[in-house]
């Protein structure tokens, strides 16, 4: 691949992802209003919203800190954008791989916290406390996938891994070869996503108290994007291991929408767990499947 | 040695020395006053010198003492002259013993081991400036890597 | 070669005129006695540069052996008769005036004069009669300080010597009526088919029992914390340092010589190691220096019976290097004490007061745990090779002994370093003499690390020499020079 | 003379110079480069070896010599000997009330100490060199007194416990073989039966074992690393522990060797001897980990997690392929130069503000951005995040555990990783972030003296992290010198079929991406208006500087309540449990010498024995 090419895929890819990330926030935002009996957001009202906190008048910053924590938690996404394989375009992601891509998404986590950590707000850092609290969590179900699909696969190269589920049919899919992998993983990307019901690190309800407590304007609008991106990477992430990657655009998004869809429309029936019990459910049951779902690969 | 009882006067005697050495031991280990100890020693002392002498006593032999005659079977003379040497030392440091007793005696005012001991760890304890033993029950205070210091809470 | 008997006997005689010549005049009373050493010390240098480490015999009163008494002097034995008086002469006890100075140093004389006929002699019961002489002197020694507490440990100390002396000589009874001799060398001659019996062994068990005393062997050996701890520091060096090398010396020459059988030295071996485990564990609670130079003493010298039952010149010549280390190490530590004999708690700020003792107690607490690359390190290291060489499930269990007691020494010497070099109220400081002593050893020390080649290659020679029973034998019963 | 002679001639006169001019004001500057020339020399020496004295002693041959191996861990050592000198040399000496010319004869003493280590040419030459460095560190230790003596002695009883069980392993492995070389040690060990193997190899772990501080014994590394004086708990930190990897590396791996390791099964079990290491090294890796999220002092903090990252390379050590070997050892230079960043910034905090308690600072920020800046790339590096170096060495690991087909080894790493994270960030946080204290307020930022060398190793961590093919030749060497594969690598990191990584792109990704966020925040929407440190409010209050709303203290408050439980000190109690033993045995054997007459009722004994024996 030449050079050219390959800016340009790194320009596009990041571009493509929060396009594509816009819409799944407006998607879970209806699918939200449809099982509350409500009319939900017109379409581009994820957009608008960020556009309007951009545009506040009133923006307060708590220092460099502050600032570089939302630079860090963007620039950190668009960065695995360009190490997620997507139709026609790779980007970097046979320099990279499945491990290096899941610690470069720690990066805008920890960039968050800086952030929240700089404006002294003890509600805000108790936020953090939470949010790292749940990412010990949610991790440990999520590593066993990961070793579970590399080990399969017999690589960490997410274009090698892809590529051999295509090869194979649906058969040769990750969800039809490890099941239980499947499963355990749909878990621990769902509590990566700080969605209902494990929301209340991020909790969006409570102004008072989380990380976003001091986060207004541009740095509001900067997590507005980061999630627009979060919600990508995770789906298009679960597609690329377990659903056999995108042959062709239109199976591809169709793919990730309803990695997304399906488990958020079941878990908007659960009430909110607390971090504790976020917890102890994520070491229960999603790490027991996983562990199940290796001891089946491994043997 | 055979279970039908022939009283060999050899191992009669080599039973009474050691006999007389247990005896003594036994004093040594149970008494509790010094100057009882210093009589045991002494008791344990002629055991171990019989002993010496049984070692080179014939029966059917003559003093070893040269007159000048067809020398006949003597008595080995060197144990003899062991034995002396040993009786006068074990004598001397009975002596000695004894002496030291009065200056003990004069010390503390007593001879009884038990007290003694107690008087000296005393003694001993205030001139290097110890407090009590430690107590078994108080193991924080040990001087093992029990009692150093962990991490900081 | 009768000048050998001269330093035995310039001593002893001289002890005994000493009380008279004290009526005449007080600075003959106060010098013949050091000036006697010096002469006895110069005497035996001179046969050792003369026979130039070759061994040579001497029958007194011209009785040959095996009936006549007869002194033996390898290379081993003149290292040991030489460092008789020269220890006696550094430890000299402090000038008294009147009566009981001439006492003491008769009583120096008396030690002297029998210690160097311990290392020298090559009968039994000459030795017996040495050592009873040596211990009565000891007693003197020991409770000249004249405190109630130094009778009653020397008490302690004459009940227990004394038992051990009985038990010896039921020993000797034993030997004696096994083979009809008490000369070394014969005994050696006839060990083989007279002693390879119970009968041989139980005599060799009461003669370690009986010799064992001053060397501190386990069991007999719990006079020892409390007089070291009661006696003048001198007298505590001299007893640990060189009175117990003599004890094991004898014992050396009956191991090596007449009872070279397995069960013997698995009995010397059990024994060390109880020594060894006690006395290190005991020194690691102990809290005041004296008691815990004492028991580490105890410990020190149960390794070096652990070496001595080691088989072959190797396993000699690594109990050589044990015990030439001790003899170094320990009268050094003994005159340090001399000033810090209180609580150790309350030795904080020492290290400030006297840097340069503190700085030795270090150098000496480094070479006895065994830190290389000081000789302490070397010693324990030929031990544990030739543990290691025997490699039976005993050995094996001692090398683990000795390693893991290796450790608790350690914490306890380096705590009190620790505690030495802490800010404290600690001002009083050492005598010259005393640092003298110590800086002494602490010389001889490096220079033995420096010279280690050397070193090793005198060392190997002296157990290849004490332990070649052939020369022994034909030397001895072959008349004298 | 040979190059390494001209380097221990070097490294034993910075020891002479430090002895004399000690106390000298500029001793710092002299000694930070004197130990320059001894890096430089390193630098023109040949990396595949070069060989220095021999001695003979006892009929021993003692002889030094160096190999790539050596090689590597003297650049990690005089590396971070230099800087932590550098850190000491200026404002911090002047400031130092403790006796100086002792401190950096002490640091000068382990240098020569380690130097003299690394280049073992046989056995006997490894444990004079280990003793000399076990004595030199207890010396570094228990300098500053008090609270540091008692650390110090507590390292005293692991470490002589470690040498001795060395040196049982030595004096078997001698007999069995006849001599102390390596090569002949190598060819006993290959032949030697199971079970003596087996002790042996428990005996080599416990004595390297207790210097890289692996479980269980590894419960003093934290104090007696953290009470050191600065400079020292640097060098320490960054470097000491590592000497127990490098004798690992040298007696596992070289001597007996990884395949006779897997082949070498633990009886009753489907466990081989490379599964126990690798399992001793995981739970290493986890467990301290969890106890340095509980820390309240950032020194022990930190110290906590030097012990966890020892497990790192261990693990990835043994695992034995050429990734994972290379990531253990890439891991112990990322691990030096991270660590070192991290201290000197807690150290330049505590030079300023007199602690380094994490409950009562705060904010600081603000204060000293550039320390800021310093933690923040070590923390990343600790935390083993891209871009920086840590992330991948642990990468290497991680890859080579999938590889190798270890799930749980790969959990365990993972897990312990994911600690990292959580108590780096209440590191920063309790640190720089949050709410400044009013007495900090005119704080001035770290000293340029400490600046400058904390900054330096952080853009090393940097730059090795963007660049690790940079380093990776060195690891490639070492990895040659014990016997393992070579791992095969580029500029920008590895690239193989099964796992590829450039960090070039990663790290030119990550900026890019890093500058169109800054573009996006920066050039797009209304003008921020920047509010100052203390005017806060929470909850509708104002809160004023007097008030303490510092969110430290237990900081993981919800992940305490559920593994609160778990931290049950196990390991103290173990520890208390044999010192109480061996007090209790101690007072039996002291008993026995201050009882009235007990040898009598032993000679009473041996004497009816005796009799029995006779008639």
């Amino acid at each position: 691949m030449n050079v050219a090419s390959l800016l340009v895929e790194l320009v596009l890819m990041p571009l493509v992802a929060f396009v594509v990330g816009l819409a799944m926030v407006l998607m879970m935002r209806r699918i939200a209003a449809r099982l509350q009996r409500r009319v939900g957001p017109p379409f581009f009202q994820p957009l608008f919203d960020i556009v309007k906190l951009y545009g506040k008048h009133t923006q307060t910053s708590h220092g460099l800190v502050h600032d570089l924590g939302i630079v860090m938690a963007v620039g950190g996404y668009i960065a695995a954008e360009t190490m997620l394989p997507v139709p026609g375009m790779t980007g970097i992601a046979d320099k990279g791989g499945l491990v290096v891509l899941a610690y470069v998404m720690m990066v805008p986590s920890l960039g968050l916290a800086l952030g929240v950590g700089q404006c002294a707000n003890p509600n805000g850092s108790i936020g953090i406390s939470r949010a790292l609290t749940a990412m010990l969590a949610y991790d440990v179900p999520f590593i066993i996938v990961i070793f579970g699909v590399a080990f399969h696969f017999g690589s960490s190269n997410l274009i090698t891994i892809a590529a051999a589920q295509q090869a194979a049919g649906i058969a040769g899919w990750g969800v039809s070869q490890m099941p239980l992998l499947a499963l355990a993983g749909l878990f621990a990307l769902h509590g990566m996503l700080g969605k209902q019901p494990f929301e209340i690190y991020v909790a969006p309800a409570e102004i008072a108290t989380g990380p976003m407590v001091e986060m207004s304007g541009k740095h509001m609008g900067g997590l507005f994007v980061m999630q627009c991106f979060q919600l990508y990477t995770a789906a298009v992430l679960y597609v690329t291991l377990f659903l056999g990657g995108g042959e062709n655009w239109l199976s591809f998004l169709a793919k990730s929408f309803a990695v997304l869809a399906v488990p958020v429309s079941l878990a908007y029936l659960f009430p909110r767990y607390r971090t504790e019990d976020l917890v102890r459910l994520m070491w229960k049951w999603p790490t027991m499947i996983g562990l199940l779902g290796l001891a089946f690969l491994m043997h | 040695m055979d279970m039908t009882f022939a009283p060999d006067p050899l191992a009669l005697l080599v039973i009474g020395a050691l006999g007389l050495i247990v005896v003594g031991a036994a004093g040594l280990a149970f008494g509790r006053h010094l100057f009882r100890l210093v009589l045991a020693l002494g008791l344990a002392e002629a055991g171990a010198n019989l002993l010496l002498v049984i070692a080179g006593y014939r029966w059917d032999a003559v003093a070893p003492i040269l007159t000048g005659s067809a020398p006949a079977a003597m008595v080995d003379p060197v144990p003899q002259a062991l034995v002396l040497t040993a009786i006068v030392i074990g004598v001397g440091v009975q002596a000695l013993a004894v002496a030291l007793l009065v200056r003990v005696k004069l010390a503390y005012g007593t001879l009884d081991l038990a007290e003694l001991k107690a008087l000296v760890e005393r003694d001993i304890r205030a001139a290097a400036g110890i407090g009590e033993p430690d107590s078994a029950q108080a193991p924080a205070t040990l001087p093992g890597p029990a009692g150093l210091i962990g991490e900081r809470p | 070669m009768n000048a050998l008997v001269l330093p035995v006997v310039l001593p002893l005689l001289t002890a005994f005129l000493l009380q008279p010549a004290g009526r005449l005049s007080a600075a003959l009373a106060r010098w013949a006695g050091p000036a006697v050493l010096l002469v006895c010390a110069g005497l035996l240098v001179q046969i050792a540069l003369l026979t130039g480490g070759e061994p040579v015999t001497a029958a007194i009163g011209g009785f040959a052996p095996p009936v006549g008494i007869v002194f033996y002097a390898d290379a081993l034995a003149l290292l040991m008769a030489i460092a008789v008086p020269v220890s006696a002469l550094l430890l000299w006890p402090r000038a008294e005036a009147g009566e009981a100075g001439v006492r003491q140093s008769a009583l120096m004389l008396l030690l002297v004069g029998s210690g160097t006929g311990m290392a020298l002699s090559g009968d039994l019961f000459n030795l017996y009669v040495f050592y009873e002489l040596l211990t009565v002197a000891s007693f003197g020694l020991a409770s000249a300080t004249g405190t109630g507490r130094a009778y009653v440990a020397t008490v302690r100390y004459v009940l227990v010597s004394g038992f051990g002396s009985l038990i010896a000589l039921a020993g000797i009874a034993l030997l004696y009526a096994q083979t009809g001799s008490l000369n070394l060398a014969q005994l050696a001659d006839l060990a083989p088919e007279r002693l390879a019996n119970p009968l041989g062994l139980a005599a060799f068990a009461c003669l370690l029992i009986g010799f064992g005393v001053k060397a501190e062997l386990f069991p007999v050996n719990n006079w020892v914390p409390d007089l070291y701890a009661c006696a003048g520091k001198p007298i505590s060096a001299l007893l640990a340092g060189v009175v117990s090398k003599l004890a094991v010396l004898v014992l050396l020459r009956l191991t090596v010589l007449v009872f070279d059988s397995p069960e013997a030295r698995e009995m010397l071996m059990v024994l060390g190691l109880a020594g060894l485990v006690t006395g290190e564990l005991a020194a690691w609670r102990a809290r005041d220096l004296p008691r815990l130079l004492a028991y580490s003493s105890i410990g020190q010298l149960g390794l070096l019976f652990v070496a001595l039952s080691l088989p072959g010149p190797a396993g000699l010549a690594a109990a050589l290097a044990v015990a030439l280390h001790h003899l170094l190490v320990k009268p050094a530590l003994f005159m340090l004490a001399e000033r810090w004999h209180g609580s150790l708690d309350k030795l904080a700020g020492a290290g400030r007061a006297s840097p340069l003792a503190a700085g030795l107690f270090t150098l000496f607490a480094l070479s006895l745990v065994g830190v290389p690359p000081l000789p302490g390190f070397w010693a324990k290291l030929l031990v544990l090779l030739e543990l290691a060489r025997g490699a039976g499930p005993f050995d094996l269990t001692a090398l683990a002994l000795v390693l893991a007691v290796t450790v608790v020494e350690a914490h306890y010497l380096f705590r009190l370093v620790g505690i030495l070099y802490s800010p404290g109220e600690f001002r009083d400081r050492h005598s010259p003499r005393a640092l003298a002593v110590a800086g002494l050893g602490g010389a001889v020390l490096v220079a033995a690390m420096l010279t280690l080649p050397a070193v090793s290659d005198a060392l190997a020679g002296l157990a290849s020499q004490a332990a070649d029973t052939a020369a022994y034998r034909t030397l001895t019963l072959g008349g004298g020079l | 003379m040979t190059p390494l002679d001209t380097l221990y001639l070097a490294s034993a006169a910075t020891l002479a110079a430090m002895l004399v001019l000690g106390d000298w004001r500029r001793a710092g500057v002299l000694a930070t480069l004197m130990y320059g020339v001894q890096l430089a020399l390193l630098f023109t020496m040949q990396r595949t070896g070069s060989t220095s004295f021999d001695l003979s002693a006892l009929g021993f041959e003692l002889s030094w010599r160096f190999d790539a191996l050596s090689w590597f861990f003297a650049v990690v050592t005089l590396g971070t000997a230099f800087f932590a000198s550098w850190y000491g040399a200026g404002e911090w000496l002047r400031a130092y009330t403790g006796r100086r010319r002792l401190f950096q004869s002490a640091l000068a003493a382990n240098v020569f100490a380690m130097l003299l280590l690394l280049g073992s040419g046989d056995l006997l030459t490894l444990f004079v060199g280990w003793e000399a460095t076990s004595w030199a560190g207890f010396l570094l230790m228990a300098l500053a007194g008090g609270l540091a003596r008692d650390a110090a002695l507590r390292y005293l009883v692991y470490a002589m416990a470690g040498a001795m069980a060395l040196l049982g392993a030595l004096v078997v492995l001698f007999q069995a073989g006849g001599s102390f070389s390596y090569e002949a040690a190598r060819a006993t060990l290959a032949a030697m039966a199971p079970g003596p193997l087996w002790a042996l190899i428990i005996l080599f772990g416990l004595g390297f074992g207790a210097k890289l501080a692996l479980l269980p014994l590894h419960l003093w590394q934290a104090a007696a690393y953290s009470e050191t004086p600065a400079p020292g708990s640097v060098f320490l930190g960054g470097v000491v522990g590592r000497m127990g990897l490098f004798a690992l590396a040298l007696v596992l791996v070289g001597l007996i060797g990884i395949p006779h390791l897997q082949a070498l099964a633990v009886p009753f079990t489907f466990l081989t001897a490379q599964d126990v290491v690798a399992w001793v090294a995981a739970l290493t890796v986890v467990l301290p980990t969890y106890t340095a999220l509980k820390q309240n002092d950032a020194r022990y903090l930190l110290a906590w997690h030097g012990i966890g990252q020892g497990g790192y390379m261990l693990l990835g050590l043994i695992v034995g392929s050429a990734l994972g070997s290379a990531g253990g050892l890439l891991h112990v230079i990322n691990y030096a130069a991270t660590q070192a960043t991290l201290l000197m910034v807690v150290f330049g905090v505590r030079h300023r503000v007199g602690h380094t308690d994490l409950n009562r600072l705060g904010g600081l920020v603000a204060r000293m951005p550039l320390s800021f800046l310093a933690l923040l790339l070590g923390i990343i590096s600790l935390a083993g995040l891209p871009p920086m170096s840590g992330f991948v060495s642990k990468w290497m690991v991680y890859s080579s555990l999938i590889q190798d087909g270890r799930p749980f080894l790969f959990l365990a790493a993972i897990v312990g990783t994911l600690g990292t994270i959580l108590s780096v960030y209440k590191l920063i946080h309790n640190l720089f972030l949050g709410q400044l204290r009013a007495e900090h307020e005119q704080l001035n930022e770290a000293p340029l003296s400490m600046l400058i060398p904390m900054l330096a190793t952080a853009t090393l961590a940097f730059v090795t992290g963007v660049a690790p093919g940079l380093v990776l030749g060195w690891v490639a060497d070492a990895q040659a010198a014990i016997g393992l594969p070579v791992i095969d690598y580029t500029l920008g990191g590895i690239a193989s079929p099964r796992a590829s990584l450039d960090m070039l792109w990663v790290v030119g990704v990550m900026f890019a991406g890093f500058g169109v966020g800054a573009l996006l925040f920066y050039g797009a929407g209304g003008k921020t208006h920047r509010v100052h440190q203390l005017d806060n409010y929470a909850g509708g209050h104002f809160l004023d500087a007097g008030m303490r709303y510092h969110y430290s203290d237990n900081f993981y408050a919800g992940l305490m309540h559920l593994i609160g439980g778990w931290y049950r000190g196990s390991f103290h109690w173990l520890e208390g449990a044999i010192g109480s033993g061996l007090s209790l045995v101690a007072q039996g054997a002291g008993g026995w010498y201050r009882a009235i007459n007990p040898a009598f009722y032993l000679l009473a004994a041996s004497v009816a024995l005796i009799a029995w024996v006779a008639l």
